[in-house]
């Protein structure tokens, strides 16, 4: 069967369309369009919504909602979301951030998928078939997922806290080696008052470093204050090994990187 | 199989076509338009020889389907030169012999120009950045490079 | 964490064309009616510039400005044999077959024009600019255009050649390997500057300095291409490129240009050329074949770098930032 | 680029009007205004698109095929299989005498790689012909798979390729290409050092931006015209006349402008089954490999492995050096016998050394079959004799690049293969060098000349 393209103008309609086989959402076509270019024969139907807020971006204080088709460049140049523009710029090349979605990055594979990456540190909710859930909820669902995502939402303080890294052996376009985002709020003193670390590459799909989170608390962004949480960077993952480079060299160098996205 | 409208302006000519949906817009500029400046390298968006500009941003056209272009404008590298005059990232292309086997040149230029369009004083990074998602195997991308901080230079002078 | 620097270097030779001979070229070359040349070949441009190079062969052998000259080339029903592209063998091989046409051709042409300036054809002498000149009186002359008009309407003359380049075969000999490779060695000299990060074993080349010598600079700035080109070429073989990563694991070979690795825009070397030119005894114009060993020396120069740089022997390419922080650890394991 | 003229100013005349002049490329503006045309850029109507089933084994007998389904699917116009090709098995360097022929264009019976080409596909379009071939059913018995080339030379490891009988290239010289010159066991007795090192590189890609393929079209006259991207014109056009048992006037090549080719498109792959394509359909046939083909199914330059073993004196000379090297042909042989033959010819690199000792073995392994890339049987000789120079001056505790002169060859010089040097020059570049990279050697070392001692 040939590929067919459907365009729906709401997400409901497009969600019900969706249910039949062989369908699939069309976002940006940077996973979708490669893989019924690659010969993927599972595809044969590709169902697309054009409903506005699907393209918004809506921040209100420190509350940020991004629709689910908002591209990495419209991201990166958005002035409000300016602690997430280097998150965004490490998607692709210049015509992959024009086309790369919010949406279609919450699916992606490893080594792709740095945004979610981000997104993971920020503690996004994902809005999908009228309802939200936690990103690590929807993370460790995905392949069930078989409706629309909506929009992400999250809290962005604009006096700072987070930090993104992403290592590739390309520059400045490369996939990812691993890539590291954290949120951090630190107290008066300068000790970690809250963490959340997410890491790509370090499993089939972007997770938290729980254990380094826990070990950051009360402790100052020295050498010897991260220490503990550079050693417990590897904790419960599962690197990924692909020709980029391998779950040992994943592991090893893992608490090299992070100690130098807190050393910072 | 179904066929779909799609019109839009291709390098500011009209043009309207019947294609079978879930065409991508590489193979309907080239197998049915017949415009083969844009290259098909790999069709998986990792090469960039398929680059093209739509409606001002650089897109790949082996991941855009042709049907979701309707009324866009679209620039390719065949439009650039205007009654035989060369344009001038063109030009520096050829004066800095950018070019070898030439199958990346169609989409660096497409990549170029979106840079110079919005950037026309580029630093050397952000030529680099501009041609990231572009391969060339022949050229080590050096004389890429220059080129275009060359046709920044002409640009800027001319303007002057 | 310790960037740690080194430089190495390296030298190599590389022959032009097969390496045992038996790889013949043939060319063609014709005048058209108003005093143009055709160069009909079979041969392949690759992206290194065979066609231009041609043109520029057949216009110094004859005598005309290279824009004069246009070479009709890789269609099996006009072009003589030609064995391919490879092997460093285009420039050598189909030079040498177009200079040997262009002068069968450039002789007819002086003969003709030798009867409409009734003089001897070896008296006559071409200015590089479209005339034949009778030496030492250059005020007799008559252009190109000219003699090529009157050979096709007046004389009935082609003013063709043909041209046909072979070393002829060598059989090594079964016990000693006495054979007659190529006589035609390109050379390089390359020095290469890392940084090398030794807690990821992340190198970065800084600089090469790449000296070739490739007997003639037929075009410098296509030499240069070609030089440029190759030097990224030799430096991404050493550092990143291969389609079985984990050998013998044969899985998780790249497949596209997200996975297979080579340096971007961003990872390059401050890049330094230096050509010298010791013309060959057989090439055209004394010209060596550039192509292939402009990407050699990098990969040696650049490994020795890394010794230098961290004191680990990677000896198996390429020289992965992996590979790196194996032998570091393995050596800072190893016993005093 | 800067050109050093004062070197060898002698031996060259520069009075040339063409010849040295920095001529604008003709091809270039074609390339600037995308108007150059590629094999690809030709659009014929009722052209079909062919894909290739290939074997998801290393090794495997296969049992059956089962081509009905496939046949049966909607856009499909022909299915082919090995009986449909005349000339199934060949192998590309028979036109200059070297054999045997050892591949076969379809699988037949066997498949000796991850890969390999068992059944065309040809479709109304691309997407049929790879749903189509989605619906081919090969049954295969998997064999067990050597990739080691020492562990396929060994005895009793499986045989890959049976055209050969054994895991090795037969030369007239054996199982390998060799090269004796001097004593080279006299040699080591003599040394002040011995240095025995090994060497090893991985297959890599020519990853050209232009992917390998070919249009082909029919006449109407009983003749095909191939537009293809081929690096070498009548060498494809005479292998694919081979392989379909067509008379050669009744094929026409086109091409000539190729987006790289690095030694990639050498092979003649994909020409001739798609001209069997359009002589069996009467339509035209495009077989233009993916990305993902390029990368994995294109032959890449061979694995290698170089065992290098060196006598040196304590003043710097090399005075005896045995060289092994294997080529990994994967399992056939395309241009292998002659890249690995080319290092023989070619080691033991720029230096004049007194006892020299050469084999040099191509060897199958069910690894992808490699073949020829730019540097073609020596760039990965010349990473190993370079980085095996810089351990011998460090292990005799001299400069790396004063150790090169001391070994380099110059004019008249008798190399290991009996053949004197000839126009050398890399006592001249390494001097360059050492001025550009501001690494002095000695002065005696900067008044050497490549040119014939005393001359």
């Amino acid at each position: 069967m040939a590929l067919a393209l459907q365009t729906f103008s709401t997400v409901k309609d497009a969600n019900a369309a969706l249910k039949s086989a062989g369908t699939r959402y069309l976002g940006g076509g940077t996973l979708v369009l490669r893989a019924a270019n690659e010969g993927d024969v599972s595809v044969s139907s590709l169902i697309r919504a054009t409903e506005p807020s699907l393209s918004a971006i809506t921040v209100s204080g420190s509350d940020v909602r991004i629709g689910a088709s908002v591209t990495m460049a419209a991201i990166a140049r958005h002035p409000d979301l300016a602690p997430l523009a280097h998150a965004a710029r490490a998607v692709g090349g210049p015509a992959i951030r024009n086309m790369a979605t919010v949406g279609g990055n919450l699916f992606a594979p490893a080594p792709y998928g740095d945004f979610t990456v981000a997104l993971l540190a920020l503690d996004a909710t994902v809005s999908i078939d009228g309802g939200e859930m936690p990103i690590e909820t929807f993370l460790a669902e995905r392949e069930s997922n078989h409706a629309i995502v909506t929009a992400v939402g999250f809290t962005l303080q604009v006096d700072g806290g987070f930090r993104f890294l992403k290592v590739s052996r390309v520059k400045p376009k490369g996939v990812s080696v691993l890539s590291i985002a954290a949120m951090l709020e630190q107290a008066p003193d300068g000790t970690v008052s809250s963490a959340r670390i997410g890491l790509g590459c370090m499993a089939d799909r972007p997770m938290r470093a729980k254990a380094a989170e826990k070990a950051l608390l009360g402790r100052k962004l020295t050498s010897s204050g991260i220490a503990p949480a550079l050693a417990a960077a590897g904790d419960g993952s599962a690197p990924i090994t692909d020709p980029i480079a391998s779950a040992w060299y994943r592991n090893e160098v893992l608490p090299v990187h992070l100690g130098r996205l807190l050393l910072a | 199989m179904a066929k779909v409208p799609v019109q839009f302006t291709l390098n500011g000519a009209e043009k309207a076509e019947f294609i079978d949906s879930g065409t991508t817009l590489l193979h309907a500029l080239r197998d049915k338009i017949g415009d083969t400046s844009p290259k098909g390298g790999c069709h998986q968006g990792t090469c960039g020889a398929c680059s093209v500009i739509i409606d001002g941003e650089l897109r790949l056209s082996c991941l855009t389907l042709a049907e979701t272009c309707n009324g866009a404008a679209i620039t390719t590298t065949s439009g650039l030169s205007k009654g035989g005059v060369l344009h001038p990232l063109q030009r520096a292309f050829l004066d800095a012999f950018a070019t070898q086997c030439g199958f990346c040149t169609p989409g660096m230029i497409m990549a170029a120009k979106v840079l110079l369009d919005q950037t026309p004083n580029p630093s050397r990074d952000e030529v680099v950045e501009a041609l990231s998602g572009n391969i060339c195997r022949c050229t080590g991308y050096e004389p890429i490079i220059q080129a275009v901080l060359t046709a920044a230079r002409s640009n800027s002078q001319n303007a002057a | 964490m310790a960037i740690r620097r080194g430089r190495g270097v390296a030298a190599i030779n590389y022959p032009t064309g097969m390496n045992l001979g038996g790889d013949p070229t043939q060319a063609l070359v014709h005048s058209t009616p108003t005093g143009n040349f055709m160069v009909t070949l079979s041969s392949v441009d690759l992206g290194q510039g065979m066609k231009q190079i041609m043109a520029q062969i057949c216009a110094e052998t004859i005598g005309v400005p290279t824009d004069r000259v246009v070479v009709d080339t890789a269609d099996t029903d006009t072009g003589p044999h030609c064995m391919g592209t490879f092997a460093s063998r285009g420039t050598h091989r189909a030079g040498n077959a177009v200079i040997q046409a262009a002068r069968e051709a450039r002789q007819v042409m002086l003969e003709v024009a030798a009867e409409e300036l009734e003089v001897n054809a070896s008296d006559l002498e071409t200015d590089g600019q479209g005339n034949i000149l009778v030496k030492g009186a250059p005020q007799r002359s008559i252009s190109i255009f000219d003699v090529a008009l009157s050979a096709h309407f007046k004389r009935g003359r082609s003013i063709s050649g043909r041209g046909m380049f072979l070393i002829p075969r060598s059989y090594p000999e079964k016990e000693t390997g006495a054979m007659k490779p190529s006589t035609c060695y390109a050379h390089a000299c390359t020095v290469a500057e890392v940084e090398v990060d030794d807690e990821t074993g992340e190198v970065t080349v800084l600089t090469v300095k790449n000296v070739f010598e490739i007997g003639r600079a037929l075009n410098p700035k296509m030499v240069e291409q070609q030089l440029v080109g190759g030097s990224w070429m030799g430096i991404s073989h050493a550092l990143y490129e291969t389609t079985e990563p984990y050998y013998p694991n044969r899985d998780h070979g790249g497949t596209d240009f997200n996975q297979y690795l080579m340096p971007g825009p961003g990872d390059l070397a401050q890049t330094e050329i230096i050509v010298l030119e010791r013309p060959s005894a057989d090439g055209p114009y004394g010209a060596k074949g550039p192509g292939e060993m402009c990407a050699n020396p990098q990969i040696p120069a650049v490994a020795n770098a890394v010794f230098d740089a961290v004191g680990v022997r990677i000896d198996t390419l390429p020289i992965t930032p992996e590979r790196i922080l194996r032998a570091l650890k393995a050596q800072a394991g190893a016993p005093n | 680029m800067e050109l050093r003229k004062d070197y060898f100013a002698d031996q060259r005349k520069d009075d040339l009007h063409e010849i040295g002049q920095p001529r604008p490329r003709s091809d270039s503006p074609g390339h600037v205004t995308g108007k150059t045309a590629y094999f690809a850029d030709r659009n014929f109507p009722g052209m079909l698109h062919l894909k290739m089933v290939r074997s998801p084994h290393h090794h495997a007998r296969i049992s059956s095929i089962d081509i009905s389904e496939a046949e049966k699917y909607p856009g499909v116009v022909k299915v082919l299989t090995a009986k449909d090709v005349p000339h199934n098995v060949y192998t590309i360097l028979i036109l200059i005498q070297i054999g045997p022929e050892d591949e076969t264009v379809l699988a037949d019976g066997k498949v000796r790689w991850k890969g390999e080409a068992v059944v065309a596909v040809l479709a109304e379009t691309e997407r049929a012909a790879q749903e189509a071939a989605a619906k081919v059913k090969v049954d295969y018995e998997v064999l067990p798979a050597v990739f080691d080339m020492e562990e396929a030379l060994k005895p009793g490891a499986p045989i890959v390729n049976e055209y050969h009988g054994q895991n090795y290239y037969l030369y007239d010289s054996g199982e390998c290409r060799k090269v004796r010159f001097g004593d080279v066991e006299a040699g080591f007795a003599g040394a002040d050092h011995i240095l025995e090192q090994t060497y090893q590189s991985s297959p890599i890609e020519h990853a050209p931006t232009e992917t390998t393929g070919c249009i082909v079209a029919p006449e109407g006259n009983d003749r095909f015209t191939c537009y293809t991207n081929t690096q070498a014109m009548f060498f494809t056009l005479d292998n694919a006349s081979i392989i379909l048992q067509m008379p050669g006037n009744k094929l026409h090549f086109v091409g000539g402008t190729v987006g790289g080719g690095f030694g990639g498109k050498v092979d003649v792959i994909v020409e001739p089954i798609a001209i069997l394509g359009a002589k069996l359909t009467g339509r035209p046939v495009s077989f233009i490999y993916s990305r993902a083909e390029e990368m994995q199914i294109s032959s890449p330059r061979a694995a290698e492995k170089v065992v290098i073993k060196d006598g040196v004196m304590k003043d710097g000379r090399i005075v005896a050096r045995k060289v092994t090297g294997y080529t990994d042909a994967g399992a056939y042989s395309r241009h292998s016998p002659y890249g690995a033959q080319k290092g023989a010819g070619h080691y033991p690199g720029p230096y004049t050394i007194p006892n020299v000792w050469i084999d040099t073995y191509c060897v199958y392994t069910n690894r992808t079959p490699s073949s020829a890339m730019r540097g073609f049987g020596v760039t990965i000789g010349d990473f190993a004799l370079e980085v095996q120079m810089d351990k011998l001056a460090r292990l005799i505790g001299m400069d790396p690049l004063e150790f090169r002169f001391i070994n380099a060859y110059r004019d008249g010089d008798m190399k290991a293969h009996r053949q004197p040097t000839e126009g050398a020059a890399l006592i001249e570049c390494m001097q360059e060098a050492s001025r550009a990279a501001n690494w002095p050697v000695a002065e005696k070392f900067m008044a050497m000349s490549s040119y014939a001692k005393g001359a």
